[in-house]
């Protein structure tokens, strides 16, 4: 059966890691055979945005919606509406509250576990580190803040001696640590909730000596570890491909294998530059011609069947 | 009247100064009840900052005003309009997006004595649902005065009342003063036309230069002693001349015809010719058509029917801009419409040399600057606030959207009633100017809500009626009840009735 | 005849919207009652934010913090009512909308008193509201009774009324004419309601004429923030928690009084224009999701028709003009 | 009270003040700087003022947009998407057609969509709120299709560009070297030029203008047009300061640049502002960003006290230039 309607709901534009999504919601799509239409919303809206965009696609007549939730609680109206009338829904990327929706998320708390623990480790357990977080009020901030806290635990005499929001954007955080840098504070590490590239920049251009730096999998960071100079520094992977795993559970549960636990965790990865194993993990994965603000992680084993061709073509069925 | 009574309003020594301009100096008034003194001065003398003052639109830096006998600190219009001073400002007051009956509302009017005003001042037909904005601005002036007398005033300033005015008009608001005089009230009376003043007030108090220079009854011969305290000096009273005659226009095609042009429900089928060099004066009451006639001439409206030739060629005008390149420059009767408020005085005349996409690079400044100053000079323009032309009295600002078009040098002018609210010396100014104008062989389509300025001016006049011509004459022979009865149609009759 | 002339940007944009429910039910066939009920659902913080800026627009001003002011009292009532029994939730409602109407009038106040420009005063509230938002909830939480998320949801079932035409009636239609109509029936009425429009006609005739300028201004911003207030409430109640990043509601907002016919500058138009264009716009997204288009195209598709329907408005309310004229 | 008195010291200064605005709003910035260097003592050096500097300069020539069509009473919400569309286009072209022709290729479509713009406001009289707001949408719309087709070519950030926008010699940064021309012309244009005069003209009253022979469709096609192509340069000078291309990286500096025209004193309604206002105005925003990033106080706090900030600076700036 190549016949199933599928609907997607994603509340951020203009940003790499949600046009990756999106592609590989296509490839999946397309590269299972079994979609034979994609009905994607895909704009710059709140979750009553959101709700809306959700209650469109129940109308539209979907068989299971995708949604990458702009936050975790605020969309169950919706999503029971959907439930009720027999759509599978999905949640990728964060997780929803809603019982009777699955999710297939990465997990935040870790990705930020993961990099600051390898981050405090690598200062010997006690140092100056700035934390530069993504968007203030946003429920992905705040479960990434949660892991990183959680590895401050752990290591106590880590210092953080300055805090601020990004907001995700690339000018506001280089003006940022250019500012920080200005102001002669001596610092020994930096985490960023993804804004990394430019943090390297404003070091390389203000002439700072180059600290421990925690980012993400994006193409332009993960160049940045293998090619500049004593930087020294770990991407964790958040793939944006979750987008297609979330097709393939999708079309699991429609074809009768839904999974026991409704449940379903990414983990992250940390590829770090510091080992010889770490440097060929990021060697293979380095791809300069990606967008710089594409993941290089782009497919999930197990979950997604498309190559690296499909993704970057970016179609779904019928395109 | 006997000095020992306690006047109804005084005013001592009031100041104010707006940033550089000194608008008051010290200016002092006395009004007692069942008078009316004239409150009069050059344009910029600060006649207006005084009512303002005196109705608590503005504060004055000192100075002390009093309400039978009471300091009246009047902290806000809607004070003094509780002690019964009740204004007419220089510009309406009616809220341009209301409807007339909604602008009643607002300040409590009944409508039942505004309606009897409006009967009284010859409108009383007039719908309440209209938007005030929609409104002619002589409509307006007269919806503010019936509004002030429906609320039995005590004390009225007419603030350039009847400068927007035709004479018909005028004559029954003179009609209504006086019978509020009657009825004990105090009236303040602002004009620039000594006829006016003469008609209806006892006294008249002189403002120069922000200072209260004189308080002289008014009597017959009062007017040239008025003048001389107004301008601090004599002027040249030879300079206003009666006009030539028409028979010595020049030859050749007429710079512009109207050929039975008519326009929306108000103009019907008007033609006339406007020679090089000839000042054609235009009379008609109130709405009878003329401000059709000059949109359709200067290409803000197009006509419903006839054309227009300049010089001899067939034109039509898709908008003011092709009017202008035909050599015709409108001037407005509204001042607010032709202005740049929040610019400079500068600006608002340089304003026609740079429309042209041609004339977008650099200015050329000094030629400019040059250019500016000599309309300035020629209509006297009070350039004391020059920064931004809403800090200029209201004559000035007229006087700009002349300047204009005087320095832009343009071959055809349509001023629809320049002289609005212009002093005196300005006026003697302006009617030799138009006239040398004129000679220099310009040609002039002169609207006038005055008629005795017609014959200072104007080489021959139309009158028109009901939106059609009823009458032409030579300026000479055009005394002001000759024009009365033409205006208002009697001629057209006597013809039928031939 | 007056009535087509003065209503003939409104009818435009009604004629827009029955054209558009048309398109709706040809590109959806089985589009119906419950698609009109989402669509109200969807369009009541729209509707709420766009009936604030209408009235700030109105008396001359703009209001940049509206959103972010919808933030503040949705965080509020979610933080207040996680965990509050259904009776004190009503009282909590009524609070949170003395909240808005307090926070408006504040925005008022520094305008009237600061003499700085509208337009300088919300921007630099917008911030500021947005820190209070962010001061009372770092991340989306809290909740909602169950009694303000059952407001907007469902159709009204009129008694004797077949259910068939009843639930073409969304509650959060009703909710909206209610809250709306219950502040500006009144307020268009009175005395304030003029003087509000008198302001944003010609401020200074307004003073001279005796209008209290400072007052009424500073009402108007409060009734403004009342609204804002019903907009986060509402957006409380429809998501169930609140979330203290300022939804797409400033933009909209703007967008909207200026397709409902409010004209910028103050003076002229209602909330009924500005209200009809939130739904033509929340319709135009349904469509596009039914199209099922590229969604990077569906930008686009927005934006153009966001342009033509003001183009498409302009004509017809100026034909409307000319023919009454005529 | 007499009137002699009114003519001290105070009066006069204050006279001053009024007829240079552009005065005390740098004494504002000052003071700024001044409680910057209390708050983190030492970080007012060398590389803090050229990095000021730095951020201020792209965000002025986005504000001059703000400023132009404000004047004529409009706006230009489309001005960041442009920005973001000519960057993100010059970004992944270099690879593909060279530095040379990527720069045109990049502000091909600043022009267009400016021309877009000036074609609805001057020409089918829609507002220019919704125009631009409209072309904005369908300007990321084509950006997001555009984005698709470049995925794998690879972006470059040619030398030229970071040299402009990172660059710098003492506390001058190279992008001066851009932007002293630039804000000359435009500070002449305003001033001295017949099409700046117009911009004025109509902003205060098209009317008026109308009726002096002016055909607004004209300024308003030629002025949305160059708005676009200055979002568009300044776009490629986001591209060189930040040197990573995104397809928002100009969008989040929209309300920034609007923000900067109204603190240095542009009215929205028109007719009224300069530009070197607007330049303090940017400068003043990108100090009092630095401010509140070092200050360590909770984000809440941090937005509020922006605000409040912003609310002082203008509210002061206003008492010393009003006329009595
Ligand atoms: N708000 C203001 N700011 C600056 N200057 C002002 C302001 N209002 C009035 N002035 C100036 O004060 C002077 C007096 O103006 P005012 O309007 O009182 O004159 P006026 O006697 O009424 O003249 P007119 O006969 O032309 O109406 C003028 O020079 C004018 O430019
Ligand atoms: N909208 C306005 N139009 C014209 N003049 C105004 C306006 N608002 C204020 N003014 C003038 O500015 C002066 C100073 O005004 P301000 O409102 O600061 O003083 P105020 O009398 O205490 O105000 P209020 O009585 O309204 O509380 C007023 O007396 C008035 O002359
Ligand atoms: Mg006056
Ligand atoms: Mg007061």
């Amino acid at each position: 059966a190549s016949d199933y309607s599928i609907g997607v709901s994603n509340t951020v534009q203009g940003n790499g890691w949600r046009e990756q999504m999106i592609c590989a919601i296509k490839a999946q799509a397309l590269s299972s055979g079994k979609v034979s239409d994609l009905n994607i919303a895909h704009r710059n809206t709140d979750a009553a945005g959101q709700l809306e965009d959700i209650r469109n696609l129940i109308q539209a007549g979907v068989d299971a919606i995708i949604i990458n939730p702009s936050n975790p609680d605020g969309l169950n109206a919706a999503i029971q509406e959907a439930t009720d009338a027999g759509i599978v829904v999905v949640a990728v990327d964060q997780a929803v509250s809603a019982p009777t929706a699955y999710v297939l998320s990465n997990n935040q708390e870790e990705y930020a576990y993961l990099g600051a623990k390898w981050l405090f480790e690598q200062l010997g357990g006690s140092g100056d580190v700035v934390y530069m977080r993504g968007a203030a009020g946003a429920s992905a901030d705040s479960d990434r803040d949660a892991g990183f806290h959680r590895a401050h635990d752990e290591h106590p005499d880590v210092n953080i001696i300055h805090e601020v929001f990004t907001g995700w954007q690339q000018d506001q955080g280089k003006q940022q640590m250019l500012d920080f840098l200005a102001t002669g504070i001596p610092l020994d590490g930096v985490w960023t909730s993804g804004i990394d590239n430019v943090i390297v920049d404003a070091f390389l251009e203000s002439d700072s000596p180059l600290v421990p730096i925690v980012g993400a999998d994006n193409a332009g960071f993960v160049g940045m570890l293998s090619s500049v100079d004593g930087l020294v520094g770990a991407a964790v992977t958040n793939p944006g491909s979750v987008g297609g795993a979330g097709i393939a559970l999708a079309l699991n549960i429609l074809g009768g294998d839904a999974p026991g636990d409704r449940t379903v965790l990414v983990d992250p990865a940390l590829w770090e530059n510091q080992t010889e194993e770490g440097k060929a993990t990021l060697a293979a994965a380095e791809n300069p011609n990606l967008d710089p603000e594409w993941p290089v992680s782009v497919s999930i084993p197990g979950w997604t069947d498309y190559s690296m061709e499909q993704i970057i073509a970016c179609k779904g069925p019928g395109e | 009247m006997s000095d020992e009574r306690i006047p109804l309003l005084e005013a001592s020594n009031v100041t104010k100064i707006f940033g550089a301009v000194r608008a008051l100096t010290s200016a002092s008034l006395e009004l007692f009840s069942g008078e009316i003194v004239a409150l009069l001065g050059a344009n910029g003398a600060g006649k207006s900052t005084l009512v303002n003052v005196l109705t608590g639109a503005i504060r004055p830096d000192s100075g002390h005003v009093r309400i039978r006998g009471r300091e009246f600190k009047a902290a806000s219009p809607t004070d003094a309009r509780q002690s019964g001073l009740i204004p007419v400002y220089q510009e309406s007051s009616m809220i341009p997006d209301l409807s007339v009956a909604d602008n009643l509302r607002l300040t409590n009017t009944e409508p039942a004595p505004f309606r009897y005003w409006l009967g009284e001042l010859g409108i009383g037909q007039l719908g309440l649902d209209e938007e005030a904005g929609g409104l002619p601005l002589a409509t307006l002036r007269i919806l503010d005065l019936a509004r002030a007398l429906a609320s039995e005033p005590e004390v009225l300033l007419l603030d350039e009342m009847t400068a927007a005015l035709p004479t018909d008009l005028v004559r029954k608001v003179l009609d209504v003063i006086r019978s509020q005089k009657a009825r004990d009230c105090g009236i303040i009376f602002i004009s620039h036309r000594f006829v006016e003043v003469a008609a209806v007030c006892d006294r008249a108090s002189v403002l120069r230069d922000g200072r209260t220079v004189g308080n002289l009854a008014i009597e017959p011969g009062v007017e040239d002693r008025i003048v001389d305290m107004m301008l601090g000096g004599s002027i040249d009273a030879a300079a206003a001349r009666k006009a030539k005659s028409a028979d010595d226009r020049a030859p050749g095609l007429p710079r512009l015809s109207a050929k039975g042009l008519s326009a929306g429900t108000n103009l019907a089928d008007v033609s006339f010719e406007l020679h090089r060099g000839e000042v054609l004066g235009v009379v008609a009451l109130e709405g009878q058509g003329q401000d059709e006639l000059f949109e359709v001439l200067s290409g803000f409206e197009k006509p419903s029917g006839g054309f227009i030739e300049v010089e001899g060629n067939k034109v039509s005008f898709e908008h003011p801009a092709d009017a202008i390149e035909a050599g015709l420059a409108y001037v407005p009767g509204d001042r607010a419409a032709a202005l740049l408020m929040q610019r400079s005085v500068r600006e608002n005349i340089a304003l026609p040399f740079s429309a042209q996409v041609s004339a977008w690079g650099a200015i050329p400044v000094k030629r400019e600057g040059e250019r500016v100053a000599e309309a300035i000079e020629r209509l006297q323009i009070d350039t004391r606030a020059q920064g931004e032309v809403r800090r200029l009295s209201g004559g000035n600002q007229q006087k700009v959207t002349i300047g204009r078009w005087i320095a832009t040098g343009t071959k055809t002018l349509l001023l629809f009633d320049p002289t609005r609210g212009i002093d005196i010396r300005t006026k003697r100014q302006i009617y030799p100017l138009m006239r040398k104008f004129a000679k220099q062989g310009a040609s002039v389509l002169y609207y006038s809500s005055e008629l005795e300025e017609i014959p200072l001016v104007c080489d021959r006049v139309i009158v028109i009626f009901s939106g059609r011509i009823v009458d032409t004459f030579n300026a000479g022979d055009a005394d002001e009840s000759t024009l009365m009865r033409a205006a208002h149609g009697l001629a057209l009759s006597s013809a039928e009735a031939a | 005849m007056g009535f087509f002339r003065r209503e003939s940007w409104n009818l435009g944009l009604v004629a827009i919207l029955a054209l558009l429910f048309v398109l709706t039910k040809v590109v959806q066939p089985n589009y119906g009652a419950s698609g009109i009920v989402g669509l109200a659902q969807a369009a009541l913080p729209f509707a709420f934010a766009a009936a604030a800026q209408a009235i700030v627009v109105i008396v001359g001003g703009i209001d940049l913090s509206i959103a972010s002011m919808m933030a503040v009292t949705s965080v509020a009532a979610a933080v207040m009512m996680e965990g509050a029994s259904e009776g004190q939730a009503f009282w909590i409602a009524l609070f949170i909308l003395a909240l808005g109407t307090a926070m408006g009038a504040l925005n008022g106040i520094l305008i009237v008193l600061t003499r700085v420009p509208d337009i300088v005063v919300t921007l630099a509230m917008l911030y500021v509201w947005e820190g209070v938002a962010l001061m009372i909830l770092k991340a989306p939480g809290g909740g909602a009774s169950d009694w303000l998320m059952g407001l907007p949801i469902g159709s009204i079932p009129l008694p004797g009324v077949p259910e068939s035409v009843s639930s073409f009636l969304p509650k959060a239609l009703l909710l909206l004419v209610v809250c709306i109509a219950v502040v500006w029936v009144p307020l268009k009425r009175s005395k304030l309601g003029l003087q509000i429009y008198a302001i944003g006609s010609s401020e200074q005739a307004a003073y001279r004429t005796g209008v209290p300028v400072k007052r009424s201004k500073v009402a108007a911003y409060a009734i403004a923030g009342l609204f804002a207030a019903m907009g986060g409430l509402v957006l409380t109640a429809s998501t169930g928690i609140g979330a203290p990043i300022p939804g797409p509601y400033l933009l909209a907002s703007v967008a909207a009084v200026v397709l409902g016919g409010v004209v910028l500058g103050g003076g002229r138009g209602g909330l009924l224009g500005p209200i009809i264009a939130v739904f033509i716009l929340r319709l135009v997204r349904t469509i596009l999701t039914f199209l099922a288009v590229d969604p990077n195209v569906t930008t686009i598709v927005e934006g153009t028709i966001m342009v033509a329907v003001v183009m498409v408005g302009g004509v017809l309310a100026l034909r409307g003009r000319r023919r009454s004229a005529a | 009270m007499t009137v002699a008195a009114a003519e001290g010291p105070a009066i006069r200064i204050k006279r001053f003040l009024s007829e240079y605005p552009v005065v005390p709003l740098i004494l504002l910035l000052a003071a700024l700087v001044v409680a910057l260097e209390v708050i983190r003592p030492g970080i007012v050096n060398e590389r803090w003022i050229a990095n000021t500097i730095k951020f201020a300069i792209p965000l002025a020539m986005l504000a001059s947009c703000q400023t132009l069509t404000m004047l004529t009473g409009g706006i230009d919400l489309s001005v960041g998407t442009i920005a973001t569309i000519s960057s993100f286009v010059m970004a992944t072209q270099v690879p593909l057609a060279g530095t040379a022709s990527a720069v045109v290729i990049a502000l091909v479509p600043a022009f267009l969509l400016g021309l877009v713009n000036g074609f609805g406001v001057g020409i089918c009289r829609v507002h220019p709120l919704i125009m631009t707001l409209g072309t904005g949408l369908i300007g990321i719309g084509c950006l997001q299709v555009y984005q698709r087709f470049v995925i794998a070519t690879g972006s470059e950030v040619p030398d030229f560009l970071a040299w402009l926008g990172t660059g710098r010699i003492w506390i001058l940064p190279h992008s001066l070297l851009l932007f002293v021309p630039f804000a000359v012309a435009v500070v002449f244009m305003l001033r001295r030029t017949g099409f700046g005069r117009l911009l004025y003209a109509l902003g205060d009253n098209e009317n008026a203008s109308r009726l002096s022979g002016v055909r607004g469709w004209q300024v308003f096609l030629a002025l949305y047009a160059l708005s676009g192509l200055i979002a568009g340069i300044t776009g490629l000078l986001y591209l060189g300061l930040i040197k990573a291309p995104s397809l928002s990286l100009v969008e989040p500096r929209l309300l920034p640049a609007v923000a900067a025209a109204v603190i240095g004193g542009t009215s929205i309604f028109g007719g009224r502002g300069t530009y070197s206002g607007t330049i303090v105005g940017a400068l003043i925003l990108t100090v009092l960003t630095t401010m509140l990033t070092v200050m360590q106080i909770p984000e809440g706090t941090r937005r509020l006290l922006f605000g409040v900030i912003i609310l002082a600076v203008t509210a002061i700036y206003l008492r010393l230039t009003e006329e009595s």
